[in-house]
């Protein structure tokens, strides 16, 4: 194990565990052994890392922004480009190392949930790259808002199924997906996108993404002298960039420790209710196999998250950024929809970087903070995706914005 | 001995496998459940009632749809326990509940706050979808002091060890899916149904109840064969949503269900 | 100068040259100078391979596709994936040095042309990064084909001027652009964006796109302990991602020179005039500068060009290209749509890779090729750009296709 | 003295400037060109003739409309001489084509046969806006032996040196374009229209006609004022095109001319 938690129950504190259907216990302890015994090896490593390399072409820069940190004024900001990833987003580095270990384990079919569309992307690409076929569930919502994706998943010879039911979005997609994994669980392996799921999904995940942390802190090394920077800040929607990026530096001496702040994703505004902010506005619940901060109502329903970016659209949190955020290793705010969208104009005009409207909210994060800072501090931001999925909503929401202020 | 038990040992006792009933809390309205609700108990020897739940990921469509519906119209916690309270004024029959685990989690007083009241509502037992048995350490002891039954649930995929392990834990009597898949009624089941009820209750003396897909009196029959209890929940649910023959399918289960 | 030709004069043996209005030949003298004196200096090189380096993501991958090789049954298949640079071509290795160029000259003012809107996307964003504005030509017929380009150049703080006049395309946004070129001369730079135009544009681009040959050199000696392939195939539009890939091996003894291959866009086929293959079909004439191979009728009035790939949609040839295929220094072969849109498939489909319908010519003209190779023979396959902008449009064409192939 | 430096010897002998126009080959339609053409003779001094151009670089939004609508009423290069022969039956002012490039290179036997059959039409110059005379190393020889004026373009932009060498290749007149920009009629003209005329009357003993932007009085006035010649097209072509008083325009250039 790469990391000290989760402990030997799969639970990040009390956060984790396992609350699916019994069918897929098995399944699951299956995979926990493979986990430890296949890609724990120093083989699937290699080998993890070869694909990284040569095919989702890894490391990813850091690239220091000169034109935003003058703009801002403090802090020297960094920005971890998961953008230029084969695909464009963090997502890639996950689904390579799920499908390699799925390879491994003899499985014939994968399944996969999508938000953005950025993770089924990514899945259908691990998929066509090792020869099998992936279906991918996608609320009917995201569907229509992440088009250009769904495109792409269909091209990579995926089956991209719409899911009607319930808010038509990643948390129903998800419930889809472990329907079709419960039916299906003696061949089929299901790649979770994020750092969410029963366990060891959370821990894999948060495995396989902590790439991103360990070349920063060798990148950060080489161009500042430090592989520590004083600030990371990273957007939170299962959270699986944010932990791939806070998790080698979480579990340092908290005197050592970078200042690690998760964006999440704030709507319309917390006091609306209309928002996929778990930890900043949730409570602890279960959702989707884990014990997590969740946004649900007084009876445990959960609540239609919202956010202007479909892959921050879930109302749960990953138990290890759940468990980071109790125990202070992490802080998490909030930005609006309106906020993210003045971030992702301005990256754009300014460094000719189009980012994801999920990154956006940190960079808008990143934006507040850096002028608060000295500047002989450094910031590193990760970027987890690229904006060309995202131009043709913005465009539209930004003109919607534009004619209500019009109004008002 | 528990309603739970003793129905299942009356069943035994007229060498016919219990019939096991399963409707949405509050469907298809709150006015119509009580009727409904006792009608099928007329023909099903203990009713599970399930808590509607926004995110049923072990569930086939028609009950996802009974529960969004119901959802729709206001269900709630508390009034799913009403309706237990109601039902217990007018049977004696072994009542469940069936809920996932958040509904639970999140109820005000956790826990054991929950089981009291379901205690207090009249309920015999809980059945735990998304709750294995191992993940909860801090309910079962709660549930049995309670007195409130645990009903988990063994699946096809089930290995020994998990046989073992599920049905220590279990109370009243062991929950067997019959497919690996969601609720649902189906035109067939799988061959291995026997197979696992063997596997089960070789290890336990529990009743072993199978459930997921009985669809009518061709689905049941194989089952009640073998097995305790026979569990009919979505072809129910879907009779009553189409306006059709409630009385006829749960004479038709009750048919299948004598040896 | 990196390569013997051009010579003083500006030409490729006959080709090249300087067509155009008087008033801009000041201006073409001031960019020689300019070119010669800033852009070939050690400084000026380091800074621009600094920001190729940091910015654009290079060395950009040298990937050998397993998948597709074995599929072939023939020579073994290397990707240089200019798809993952910064902006998703290799439009941005000369938008860079161009604007880096522009920069150092105290222009005030960039313009572009643009087909696919890749180089529009690319100017834009050595613009933004740069700090200076951008206005890009681009014909609307285009606007429409590629509106998700169209979107990002907006996004990065562009202006897009959406051109109606002729065939509305590459050609007529290229005539749109000089049109303001002559008229801000003064203070404007204009980036273009292949190997076309008067004298110096098409040494200038050749050598800030030669990184791609140069790294492919220096890969291929790792991979297969020889920098030189057996082959060499990219597209050839104006020719930038060809000449770029192409020019270092292109000087070589003629017995050390790999067969170099351009494929240029065959259309609705050659037979049928609806293409863009000026070298496979077309004529000498003169455009848009320079005198290269051309599509022009018995009059020289200029031919509309058709391709399914807005970026190959263009009557002309880059002069370097027609002076290679004179001397029989490469060969030129054409691919039509239907054929195009196979390799774009296929390509997705087996290696996870949706690459520009552009470099789509090339991808299905390697699997023509490599199944006539030996095992131990290598070819290299400049997949110019990715498909993400494409994937709308190709999937309209493939339902057509699919429709009429029902009718048949 | 070919017609060409006559034109502008004569202009010049009645204190004049001359009034050069320009009208796309075939405009509005074959019949109604010669009508047009001969109509703008009575007024001007020289004509040039454009010929039609699918891309025409240089030019405004006007003549490439111009162009366009000709080109798909059927104008080709032969009809244009035959436009040219007809010309030269009705008049003995100086007729000249402006043409880009390729229509010349494209044509079959090249340079030398454009000329010749250019010759034969009875034009007496051709006007390259494409063409800058370091890239016409073999066309200006082959017109010099077919006795074609050569007409190149000095700019705003123009240095000492290449003034130099455009105004050496020039024959009949030296064409100074008034504004950084494409043709198009203007409403005002940049002030350093003087200072390129006088740089190039300087070094050159040829006459200086200016053009670009002219489109009335006010523009022609003060360009007749310092050149030798006024070169209007765009407003013309527009004129016609909406159907405008032609004559009217023609005169009112005609009266600018005077000095
Ligand atoms: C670019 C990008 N960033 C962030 C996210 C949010 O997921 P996570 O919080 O797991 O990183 C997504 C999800 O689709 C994404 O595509
Ligand atoms: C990806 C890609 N490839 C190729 C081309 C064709 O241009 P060139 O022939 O100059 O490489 C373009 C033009 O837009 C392009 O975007």
């Amino acid at each position: 194990m790469l990391f000290p938690q989760p402990n030997e129950k799969g639970r990040f504190g009390i956060y984790g565990g396992r609350y699916v259907p019994e069918t897929l216990i098995p399944a699951l302890d299956e995979l926990a052994k493979a986990y430890s015994e296949i890609a724990l090896s120093d083989d699937f490593q290699a080998e993890f890392h070869h694909y990284l390399k040569t095919y989702v072409g890894r490391p990813s820069l850091l690239y220091y922004a000169e034109n935003l940190s003058k703009y801002c004024g403090g802090a020297k900001i960094y920005f971890k480009r998961e953008d230029l990833n084969h695909t464009g987003a963090h997502k890639i580095n996950n689904a390579i190392g799920q499908a390699l270990l799925a390879k491994k384990m003899g499985k014939k079919r994968f399944i996969a949930e999508t938000g953005a569309g950025q993770h089924g992307v990514a899945s259908a690409t691990a998929a066509a790259l090792f020869g099998l076929h992936c279906t991918v569930y996608m609320g009917e919502e995201d569907v229509r808002r992440q088009a250009l994706n769904v495109y792409r998943m269909k091209l990579l010879g995926a089956t991209v199924s719409p899911v009607s039911s319930g808010t038509k979005t990643l948390k129903d997609a998800t419930n889809e997906a472990i329907r079709d994994w419960v039916t299906n669980v003696r061949d089929t392996f299901y790649i979770i996108g994020s750092v969410i799921g029963p366990h060891p999904y959370p821990m894999m995940t948060r495995d396989f993404q902590s790439v991103i942390g360990f070349e920063t802190m060798k990148q950060l090394e080489l161009a500042e002298g430090r592989s520590v920077p004083d600030a990371v800040v990273a957007c939170v929607g299962g959270g699986s960039n944010a932990i791939g990026i806070f998790a080698p530096y979480a579990y340092l001496p908290e005197n050592e420790r970078p200042k690690l702040i998760g964006v999440e994703a704030a709507g319309h505004g917390l006091e609306t209710g209309a928002h996929s902010a778990s930890i900043s506005a949730g409570k602890r619940g279960v959702l989707h196999g884990s014990l997590m901060y969740l946004m649900s109502n007084d009876d445990g329903q959960i609540s239609p998250a919202h956010s202007v970016s479909a892959g921050l659209d879930y109302p749960g949190v990953g138990p290890e950024h759940s468990f980071y955020a109790d125990e202070r290793m992490a802080n998490y705010v909030a930005v609006k929809d309106e906020e993210a969208l003045l971030g992702f104009k301005k990256l754009s005009e300014i460094e000719g970087i189009i980012p994801a409207l999920e990154s956006s909210h940190a960079v808008h994060y990143v934006m507040q903070l850096a002028p608060t800072m000295r500047k002989d501090q450094v910031i590193v931001v990760n970027l987890s995706g690229r904006g060309d999925k995202d131009v043709t909503e913005a465009m539209r929401v930004m003109s919607l914005m534009e004619a209500n202020n019009g109004k008002n | 001995m528990g309603r739970i038990s003793e129905a299942f040992h009356q069943a035994k006792e007229a060498n016919r496998s219990a019939f096991i009933a399963y409707l949405t809390g509050g469907f298809p309205d709150e006015a119509s459940f009580l009727d409904k609700a006792m009608s099928i108990l007329e023909d099903a020897d203990l009713l599970e009632i399930g808590l509607p739940y926004s995110d049923p990921l072990g569930d086939g469509p028609t009950i996802q749809k009974s529960s969004e519906q119901v959802l729709a119209q206001g269900m709630t916690t508390a009034k799913t326990f009403e309706l237990i309270s109601k039902l217990r004024e007018k049977t004696e029959k072994p009542l469940l509940l069936m809920t996932y685990y958040n509904p639970i989690y999140c109820y005000k007083g956790g826990e054991a706050a929950f089981l009291k009241k379901l205690k207090e509502a009249g309920a015999d037992g809980v059945i735990l979808p998304d709750l294995p048995p191992d993940q909860a350490d801090t309910l079962i002891p709660l549930a049995r002091a309670e007195d409130v039954d645990t009903v988990f649930l063994v699946a096809p995929t089930s290995t020994p060890e998990r046989l073992e392990l599920v049905t220590k834990a279990c109370r009243g009597f062991i929950y067997a899916v019959s497919v690996t898949g969601v609720t649902g009624a189906r035109a067939a089941l799988p061959q291995d149904v026997p197979d696992l009820v063997r596997r089960t209750k070789a290890i336990s003396d529990l009743p072993v109840a199978v459930g997921f897909g009985v669809s009518g009196y061709d689905t049941a029959k194989p089952i009640a064969d073998v097995a305790d209890g026979v569990v009919v929940g979505s072809a129910l649910i879907k009779t009553i949503a189409e306006n059709g023959d409630l009385k006829a399918l749960t004479r038709e289960i009750a048919r299948a269900c004598k040896r």
